[in-house]
């Protein structure tokens, strides 16, 4: 595979434009090459049939589907799956709504799966935002719903959220979470 | 013949009798049944395990390996009810298919991790539509009632409750509160000291991380004073023996009754 | 742009694999054309140079970086790598995939030991998903592996798992596990 293929692969997995300087440092290649590979990699889509185009914009370079195919993807966008949240999405919106406001982390903690993805998802959609960060060290982002997500459940305030059972006491869990970070607390259980 | 029980990993009665099995072929060419029986019993005698499920299921294998192990020990057939006999060998005829399907499905499982991981070199892209169709995207629809999604709620959050998924914790945690035992001890004894000279000794970040908390905890209580002068610079600390604020108070009165107690 | 490319566009916005029958939809063209049109698309990717694959798994196709590129993209940050499976909960993946729709009973009698807890492993991963119900009394859950379980083992379909007899084990471990049980061998046993 030669270096424009593999600045395709990179690009195509990157969530945000790459600058060059990243790609050279990457692929331990000259920023020349880089350079040089990067316009190779842009003709190929342009010449050659492609659905897909190579633009640099905003510091860095991206693949982009070909505007062309934009009436075909609105379609795609607008089909059942793509407008109906998935199982997990659900979960994991409950949990933030349960739980508000809550890092990643601790999603992923009680769901027992790595939750970047559903999270960064309901972000889009706009049912959940970021609210603030974590205290201490790491500063981590916390999430809390949004308006839209109380809209969508018919809810006036979040205080109109159904009490989970009180045979389901989730403090357990973020009990263990959250353990190494209150000291007070740990240090009563140790005299008990 | 003396059967040590060691310590083997199993994961439950049949696969410790697969293990048994499998792991004397390589020492005994005539392997017996007895030895068997024994080393399974042992185990039995060694389970610590509470659980009932488990523990029936290993007594219902010993059980039918005694039975088997009884029948061998005694000559000839002559005694023995016909149809007792057909029984004890559908027993073993059954135990045994159990035990080839476990081996079966170990094996295969096998090929589906190393698929699993072949897989893995090939990556999708989950970034999801270009920026510009994002737009047009139409609203999102939750597809539940408030009574599902408490329900959804109900079981996300209990389910971890029953079923914590421990693989990724990290039962080794410092605790903090040794931390500030610790920091304590050490700022009372040498009452001026750096950040990073205290936790010299930690060999984990997170170690690292708990005596930082400890810190904060003893700054937020009066006990210790802490400045830095740039982002880079060394923590420095100050005792402090006697903190004013009332949270110090408190704690200075709380720690000394767990030390009467 | 041609049937081909655009086909590349919806399958690099999507973020699950789509099916041919979707495909069709999407174009308004027949399944024929669709069809060969993703077989176009994968020869392009295949002969001309590309860091792209287009791959038929999990009831669908799906754009994926090619395997050449995996060493860059496990430097470049944003590949998220799934936390392993332990060997319990591939054993008990295995026995669903071979046995399914199955009851976690019937999965507990071949593994010997209750599977309560790997199996909801398994279902919260999206790797398996409660299929139906089993007739008769109790209405036992049945569990059936998902088109997630198929994509990450690059399947297109359960026809393309490797078929369990290959995987039974030899005459000589057959011979193994029968020889403490066979009757004949217990006169050379003496006391114990």
């Amino acid at each position: 595979m030669d270096v424009a293929s593999t600045i395709e692969a990179i690009l195509f997995v990157a969530e945000e434009p790459v600058s060059g300087a990243e790609l050279s440092q990457l692929l331990e290649a000259p920023r020349t090459e880089v350079d040089e590979a990067l316009l190779t990699l842009q003709d190929r889509h342009q010449t050659g049939p492609s659905g897909l185009v190579v633009r640099n914009t905003g510091g860095g370079w991206r693949l982009y589907t070909d505007p062309e195919a934009k009436p075909y993807l609105e379609r795609f966008a607008a089909t059942e799956r793509a407008t109906r949240l998935s199982k997990a999405a659900l979960e994991t919106m409950a949990i933030v709504a349960y739980k508000q406001p809550i890092s990643r982390g601790q999603v992923a903690e009680v769901r027992g799966v790595d939750s970047d993805r559903v999270l960064r998802t309901l972000e889009r959609r706009g049912l959940i935002f970021e609210a603030g960060r974590a205290e201490g060290p790491g500063q981590a982002v916390l999430y809390s719903t949004t308006n839209l997500f109380l809209e969508k459940l018919g809810l006036s305030s979040l205080a109109e959220l159904p009490p989970l059972a009180d045979h389901v006491p989730p403090a357990g869990v973020v009990d263990v979470l959250e353990r190494p970070f209150r000291p007070e607390e740990s240090s009563n259980e140790s005299t008990n | 013949m003396a059967y040590e029980v060691q310590t083997r990993v199993f994961e439950g009665p049949l696969d410790l009798l697969l293990q048994l099995i499998t792991s004397h072929q390589l020492e005994i060419t005539e392997l017996s049944l007895s030895a068997i029986v024994s080393e399974y019993v042992s185990y039995i005698d060694a389970l610590t395990e509470t659980d009932i499920d488990m523990t029936s299921e290993f007594l219902l294998i010993a059980a039918t390996l005694v039975q088997l192990k009884a029948r061998h020990l005694l000559p000839g057939s002559e005694g023995f009810d016909l149809d007792e006999e057909l029984a004890l060998a559908e027993e073993r005829d059954k135990l045994l298919s159990r035990l080839l399907a476990c081996l079966t499905f170990k094996d295969v499982a096998a090929v589906l991790l190393h698929r699993l991981e072949a897989a893995e070199r090939w990556v999708p892209r989950t970034v999801g539509l270009d920026p510009g169709i994002e737009a047009v995207m139409p609203e999102v629809r939750l597809g539940v009632t408030l009574e599902q999604f408490h329900a959804i709620a109900e079981v996300a959050l209990s389910e971890t409750l029953i079923d914590p998924d421990l693989d990724h914790f990290d039962f080794d945690l410092p605790s903090v509160d040794d931390a500030i035992a610790d920091l304590r001890a050490r700022m009372a004894s040498e009452a001026v000291a750096e950040f990073d000279a205290l936790v010299s000794h930690c060999d984990r970040p997170i170690e690292v991380v708990a005596y930082f908390l400890a810190l904060l905890e003893l700054v937020r209580w009066g006990m210790v004073h802490a400045t830095q002068e740039t982002a880079d610079a060394p923590i420095k600390l100050v005792h402090n023996p006697a903190p004013t604020n009332p949270e110090g108070i408190e704690m200075i009165a709380r720690i000394s009754e767990w030390g009467n107690s």
